[in-house]
């Protein structure tokens, strides 16, 4: 029974549309769940800037400040394994999700993302077997979704040699920034770079360096967000353009709340659970697009069986 | 005579400090065509021209800051891109007509900052750098609270000057070469420049020859902020849409082109085609890395080395 | 005195310049053990250079110095002077504002460390005080920032005397005296004395003639650079001494008196200028439309102020300026140039209304106008677009002049204008200053030359913040002046 | 009574500003959350305080001399990492990493003295270098931090909690060593009157590079124990320590210019820092509006600088 529970978000950036959307989906079913009584209190904290200190000094106020559980988005795998690890000692169950906690007393909720970037280029593979001249965009340099993202690219194009990664560059999940940098790098690569592989938060920049470069529009994965559907849409109707779209769900958080609330609830639930990331097929993009909120992003909000299968899955 | 020929070319580069930062961009974008055998030589400068452009606007200000003379600086810059940017899309609802609406609010906002900051450094006495970074907190969470990171797609009129083209020019390079023009000539022969020039000197001086001080000081301030706001329209405007993080690389940018550029931290020396020069620089030399594929942490320390280089330089020249 | 073989210190053929300014010309000055030696000569003459020559704070072009029988060479500096027991309190404050006055004792002697060398510290300059200045009000803890200016000036002597590891051989003191009342200079001239008696030597420099006719054995003259005289003190009078301090302009002041026509100004022309010094009181400023103004009393007694408070007029309730000013700093690094600007640009900067064609600087105008002062003022230059920095300091003084005398301003403020000119150069700003004023523009003049008087209609005498004197073109003689100026003749 | 001398004498006022304004938050949280005042919750409220105090003291150091240092949280960050990697995979090559960095610091203070250089432009500069080489240690988070360093961070000290202690003893030891000792005085003097040390014989370039090589110190101590709490190092893990040591400094009464600095003020600016963060949580003050929150509390307690040095200058 969780009634007179207490549960804290702890998140660490705000500072674009996916985490906007995380908070609002968050906002949205722990206040009905507040509301029906399942648990006492939710609260909601933000660090400024991304900032490794800060939120673990934010973890400690939580701590004292007598939480049951705390749900975490957090800014580093490893910097804030002190902190998580006083949680546990005082008896806070510690879930994270999206950006993960490597501490060994802390529930993980994991998405695949080595996973995600080699589906990216089985998608291709299979829709261009003949392959072709790739460009990578990459995220934020030093942070680990990054890495592993592009690892599992880069996996994946050793599986399938006819893809050839011309060129790389950070994006930073930032349109702007993608936009800019492809911008720089495109006049110096091979003029038929035909795929583009993306980490989310990026294509729809990446379509305008290629339309100002005067390039041919190559195929490029999009990451969910309402202004790349709506472009592939576009494109889609008016040359058949087709891709596919792939990021992880912003409703994952909600996924992570009840998954903390089961816990607290006595219920048994492994260390390690892995969520699908969200998918969006050329079948798919219509109806996506209509549940998408204009300038959001494609998500999932979860429920508590959602999150009683994720946890009995395995 | 040649070694006659070389002393005059070397005195008139001396006087002429934007020159080097020229120097240096031809020198980083030979070393890319040179690296991709000639391959898009031209569209990697039309490149440079449309991104250093958002660089130059915000430098622009800067740079008018930084010439007020030791100690002036505005950090708040970031904040007022993204407040600003935010504020007109989601005024402008992606409707024409409203665009107005949208461009005089943010214009409203560069304002409001910039008086804030000259209100804290004056009034409260508080150093510029800590004021305008309190200042920033500020308009960053404004901009949180009423942005809501929801990307809404700038009014096709603005989308469309901001990345439209003549002749294969950007034609927004264009205008805001005209607007780095009149700042130019504003230096030069306005009241306003001659003012922010003589400050920068030596204000007492300034003071006793008769200039308005305060007034021009408090111009400056609003001008920086006037101005990071309507890199924050047009960004938008460029890039499809507000958000909340567009603004956060341009603070680092509009100091480095700032001193790169030629513009002395001393003050009272400004230097408007240094800051075309260092922000072109700026962004071949992050293309050129990324040609060679340089790694995230070569990239940095290349940007620091490049800094400290430039200011050696500069800074032995001055005494 | 003493009989030593030889003097505690000798410096021979000291010559510094500071760019086009001699400061020093073959400068020759002994001082023997427990000899107190007097130093008088006009602002600017040299003195407080040739000090720091002595101190090792600057090195001299040329010259030999020598301590006792040894001969410093190129390696002198403060640590050497210091070895040698020479000690200076510089004329402008020499102590750290952010710390107390015990560890700015510490500063000084750098013997000073180790467990306790707080408590040593404030024992020994607590004592110097007390031996000095009984009564002194200053607490070793006291920080220096919070101590007026005449309590920073007994601390930094205090210090001086201070005795560590290296016994005293030569204290210089610049113008100790300048922030004292007069009892407690009394206090520090009677220590001298009985320091001197005790073999210590000193050199004294100071403008009140009689502090230095009572307390030095000998008294060296310096004038433009030159020590000019040298004779034991009995041998002076205080206007033998003023006789020879004195600088005589070479173009004499006859042409320069002014007729009766100008005399009359006081009677008929409006009163421009209405203003009493915030800083001490006394007799009001008045001044009338085309009159030439003086301000005159020893240096830093308040006229720098007034003009910044007749600068500031129209904002202030108790100031009347009833016409647009302009400033001529006397300062020209602080307070003038833009070291940045051309000379055109240093010029026109004072004159922007007329300048302006369709809201922007006319060029054109702006160089005209330039070129027309650099030929009135006559700056010499082959190109008005040269940088400032390129004249000579004369020439940069004209360019200020020019630059008050292009504005519309018909009221001028000089502070001092004169510093760095030369004779010649002097000679055609007095005719400019002249030829202005009888176009109706009006000046207040503050000079620390009394020649430049006889130039003023009217001169006002400041001591200590206040206008103790209102003196017309016939009366500013320069002995009125130097009376109403000292203090010890203020009664007479 | 108390109150009304200190507000009539605005120079205690201003010494004790910094004190108060801790107290104050510090009321403030307790009010707010009782649970706060216990060993466990004052460990908790402050643990992360004491990296940053440090930083804020090795920031000190460089304002002392009237420059300013904005590398600081990379070069903390830097530290962090080397930590984190070199010093417990390889003690020696690590020992020899951080020592090249204080070298490092030497370096910028022997050119700022000798070149002239601006200090803001000089360390802006280098933030980049010690984030680049921060990244090239470590490309993703990771790493571990010395176990003796990880305990060291976690001694549990009796009755007191162990950051209170750490703090005294940071503040206890800067304050007998730049306000007591009598190279100290040398120090401050160089920034109070460069021209006065001169002539009474110092040699400013030493006292440059002492304070610069001081900042390099502390700073290190500020990055290992920031390891020693975290246990695992990231390059960005301190981006806003150059900030937070700044406002600290300034917090704490000292000055820009003029070598005007307190020690003990510096660590208790940190301490109200990080303190007024924790009860802006406390608060639940909705997210978005956190930092502007701390912009306000910035300008909040510098206007009451600016209102104390008002009443200081008017007598
Ligand atoms: N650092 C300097 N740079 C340039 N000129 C200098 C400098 N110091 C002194 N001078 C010039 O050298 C000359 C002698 O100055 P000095 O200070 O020795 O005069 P002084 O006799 O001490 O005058 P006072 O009685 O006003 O103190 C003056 O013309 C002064 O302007
Ligand atoms: N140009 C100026 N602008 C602002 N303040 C000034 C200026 N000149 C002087 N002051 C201030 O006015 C005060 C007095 O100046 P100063 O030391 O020159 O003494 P004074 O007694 O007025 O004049 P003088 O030494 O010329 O006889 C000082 O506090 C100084 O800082
Ligand atoms: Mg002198
Ligand atoms: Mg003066």
């Amino acid at each position: 029974d969780t009634k007179g529970m207490k549960i804290a978000l702890s998140n660490n950036y705000a500072g674009n549309s996916w985490r906007q959307a995380m908070l609002k989906s968050w906002e949205k079913v722990t206040k009905k769940a507040v509301a029906d009584g399942i648990v006492a209190q939710v609260d909601t904290f933000t660090t400024a800037k991304n900032d490794v200190t800060e939120q673990a000094a934010q973890i400690q106020n939580l701590i004292l400040q007598g939480y049951n559980a705390i749900v975490i988005n957090s800014a580093s795998p490893d910097a804030l394994n002190g902190a998580i690890k006083q949680a546990c000692d005082a008896k806070i169950i510690v879930v994270s999700f999206d950006g993960i906690v490597k501490e060994p007393c802390a529930y993980r909720i994991a998405v695949n993302f080595k996973q995600m970037g080699a589906d990216e280029v089985e998608y291709l593979a299979k829709a261009h077997p003949e392959g072709g001249n790739t460009l990578e965009i990459r995220g934020l340099a030093g942070v680990f979704v990054d890495d592993e993202i592009s690892a599992g690219i880069h996996e994946a194009v050793a599986k399938y040699p006819q893809f050839k990664i011309v060129g790389s560059v950070h994006g930073n999940w930032a349109q702007e920034v993608a936009q800019k940098e492809v911008a720089g790098i495109l006049p110096s690569l091979p003029a038929d770079v035909k795929f583009v592989v993306t980490q989310g938060g990026d294509g729809y920049g990446a379509a305008q360096a290629f339309k100002a470069g005067n390039r041919p529009t190559p195929q490029i994965i999009m990451g969910n967000r309402q202004d790349e559907l709506q472009w592939w849409k576009e494109q889609k109707d008016a040359n058949k353009y087709e891709t596919m779209s792939v990021s992880i769900a912003p409703g994952v958080s909600t996924l992570a709340f009840w998954v903390a609330q089961m816990i607290l609830d006595g219920k048994k639930v492994p260390q390690d659970l892995t969520v699908p990331f969200l998918r969006i097929d050329q079948a798919g993009l219509e109806d996506s697009l209509k549940t998408t909120e204009k300038g959001g992003v494609a998500n999932t909000e979860y429920t508590a069986e959602d999150a009683a299968k994720v946890a009995g899955g395995k | 005579m040649m070694p006659e020929q070389m002393i005059r070319w070397a005195r008139w580069a001396r006087s002429e400090p934007w020159i080097w930062s020229w120097l240096a961009t031809l020198g980083v974008w030979l070393a890319t065509i040179a690296f991709t055998q000639g391959r898009g030589s031209g569209e990697v400068l039309t490149a440079a021209l449309v991104f250093a452009t958002f660089t130059v606007i915000v430098g622009l200000g800067q740079m008018m800051v930084v010439t007020l003379g030791p100690g002036n600086v505005d950090l708040s810059i970031p904040g007022t891109i993204a407040l600003a940017g935010c504020a007109a899309m989601k005024l402008t609802d992606s409707e024409n007509p409203l665009l107005l609406v949208g461009i005089l609010a943010a214009l409203g906002i560069g304002v409001a900052v910039g008086m804030f900051n000259y209100g804290l450094i004056r009034l409260l006495r508080i150093p510029p750098i800590i004021a305008t970074l309190s200042t920033s907190f500020i308009v960053q969470s404004a901009a949180i609270a009423y942005g809501r990171g929801i990307r809404i797609k700038p009014a096709p009129m603005l989308a469309d000057f901001a990345t439209a083209r003549i002749l294969g020019v950007p034609v927004l390079a264009m205008v805001v070469a005209l607007g780095s023009i009149v700042i130019g000539i504003a230096l030069a022969r306005s009241r306003f420049g001659r003012s922010v020039l003589a400050i920068g000197q030596n204000m007492r001086a300034a003071r006793l020859a008769g200039i308005a001080v305060d007034r021009t000081r408090f111009a400056t301030y609003v001008l920086s902020a006037v101005l990071a706001s309507i890199c924050g329209v047009v960004l938008s405007g460029f890039s499809g849409g507000a958000a909340l993080d567009m603004g956060d690389e341009y603070l680092l940018a509009s100091i480095a082109v700032v001193v790169i550029g030629g513009t002395s931290v001393a003050g009272g020396k400004a230097n408007v085609p240094g800051i075309w020069g260092a922000a072109l620089f700026m962004y071949l030399l992050v293309t050129m890395l990324n040609t060679f594929g340089a790694s995230p942490g070569i990239r940095l320390i290349m940007t620091g080395v490049i800094i400290i280089g430039v200011i050696l330089v500069a800074g032995g020249e001055e005494q | 005195m003493c009989l030593a073989a030889f003097p505690a210190i000798s410096l021979t053929g000291a010559t510094k310049s500071f760019g086009a300014v001699r400061a020093l010309e073959r400068v020759d000055l002994v001082v023997a053990p427990g000899e107190c030696l007097g130093l008088v000569g006009h602002n600017g003459a040299g003195k407080s250079t040739l000090m720091h020559v002595l101190a090792g704070t600057l090195a001299a072009d040329a010259g030999e110095l020598r301590v006792g029988a040894t001969l410093l060479g190129r390696g002198y500096s403060p640590a050497v002077a210091y070895r040698y027991g020479i000690r200076c309190v510089f004329q402008e404050l020499s102590l750290c504002p952010n710390l107390s006055v015990a560890e700015n004792t510490r500063i000084f002697h750098g013997a000073l460390k180790g467990f306790g060398w707080k408590a040593k510290a404030r024992a020994l300059i607590g004592a110097k005080l007390d031996e000095i200045f009984p009564g002194h009000g200053i607490a070793p803890d006291d920080e220096v920032a919070d101590l007026s200016i005449g309590k920073r000036q007994m601390a930094e002597i205090a210090c001086a005397f201070t005795v560590t590891d290296t016994p005293l051989r030569l204290v210089i003191l610049d113008e100790p005296t300048s922030s004292l009342d007069a009892s407690t200079a009394q206090q520090l001239l009677t220590f001298l004395r009985t320091e001197v008696a005790k073999g210590t030597s000193a050199i004294l420099i100071s403008h009140l003639l009689k502090e230095i006719l009572k307390t030095s054995d000998r008294i060296v003259v310096m004038k433009d650079g030159k020590a000019v005289d040298a004779r034991p003190a009995a041998q002076f009078t205080r206007d033998t001494l003023v006789a020879a301090m004195g600088t005589v302009g070479e173009h004499g002041k006859a042409e320069a008196a002014p007729g009766a026509k100008r005399s009359a100004l006081r009677a008929s022309q409006p009163v421009v200028i209405r203003a009493k010094p915030h800083t001490g009181g006394g007799q009001e400023l008045l001044v009338h439309r085309g009159e030439v103004v003086g301000l005159a009393g020893l240096a830093g007694h308040g006229q720098t102020r007034m003009l910044l408070q007749l600068f500031d007029g129209g904002r202030l309730a108790d100031t009347t300026v009833s016409e647009p000013v302009a400033f001529i700093a006397g300062d020209r690094q602080t307070d003038g140039v833009f070291p940045l600007w051309s000379i055109a640009r240093n010029i026109s900067i004072g004159s922007f209304a007329t300048l302006l064609s369709g809201g922007l600087l006319n060029i054109q105008k702006e160089d005209a106008l330039a070129q027309s002062w650099r030929d009135k003022i006559g700056i010499r230059t082959p190109d008005i677009g040269n940088p400032i920095l390129s004249l000579s300091g004369g020439n940069q003084q004209k360019a200020l002049f020019a630059r008050a005398l292009a504005s519309l301003a018909r009221i001028v403020l000089m502070d001092d204008p004169m510093r760095g000119v030369d004779v010649g150069t002097k000679q055609e700003v007095y005719e400019l200053i002249r030829a202005e004023a009888e176009a109706g523009r009006t000046f207040v003049w503050y000079t620390t030359e009394l020649d430049e008087l006889a130039y003023c209609d009217h001169t006002y005498v400041f001591r200590n913040g206040a206008i103790v004197a209102g003196l017309g073109q016939a009366e500013a003689t320069e002995e009125r002046v130097l009376a109403s100026s000292f203090h010890e003749d203020s009664a007479a | 009574m108390i109150g009304l001398t200190a507000v009539s004498n605005p120079k205690l006022l201003r010494s004790i500003l910094p004190a108060l304004s801790l107290a104050l938050v510090l009321g403030a949280i307790f009010i707010k959350l009782p649970t706060a005042m216990s060993y466990f919750g004052l460990n908790l409220l402050l643990q992360y305080a004491v990296p940053i105090a440090l930083a804020t003291v090795a920031q000190m150091f460089v304002i002392t001399v009237n420059d300013l240092d904005l590398s600081m949280g990379a070069y903390v960050g830097l530290v962090a990492c080397i930590g984190a990697t070199l010093l417990h995979d390889n003690p020696p090559l690590g020992v020899l990493a951080l020592a090249a960095c204080l070298a490092a610091y030497a370096v910028m203070g022997a050119a700022v003295q000798l070149r002239g250089l601006p200090s803001i432009v000089l360390t802006l500069g280098m933030s980049f270098v010690w984030s680049g080489f921060a990244v090239l240690l470590l490309s993703t988070p990771g790493g571990h931090a010395p176990d003796w360093l990880h305990n060291l961070m976690a001694l549990p000290v009796p009755v007191v909690p162990f950051p209170i202690v750490a703090a005294a003893v940071i503040a206890c030891v800067v304050e007998l060593g730049l306000m007591r000792s009598s190279f100290g005085v040398i120090l401050r003097g160089a920034g109070g009157n460069s021209k006065a040390v001169a002539r009474a014989g110092w040699s400013l370039l030493a006292a440059k590079v002492a304070m610069f090589t001081l900042a390099g110190v502390f700073g290190m101590l500020a990055g290992l124990s920031l390891l020693g709490l975290t246990g695992a190092g990231d390059a960005h893990i301190a981006d806003r320590y150059t900030l937070y040591s700044i406002a600290g400094v300034i917090l704490g009464g000292g000055e820009f210019v003029g070598g005007r600095v307190s020690p003990a003020g510096a660590v208790l600016g940190a301490l109200t820092l990080a303190l007024a963060n924790s009860f802006l949580n406390f608060l639940h003050i909705s997210p978005d509006w956190q930092i502007g929150a701390q912009g306000a509390i910035l300008i909040l307690v510098l206007a009451l600088r600016a209102l104390i040095g008002a009443m200081e200058r008017r007598p």
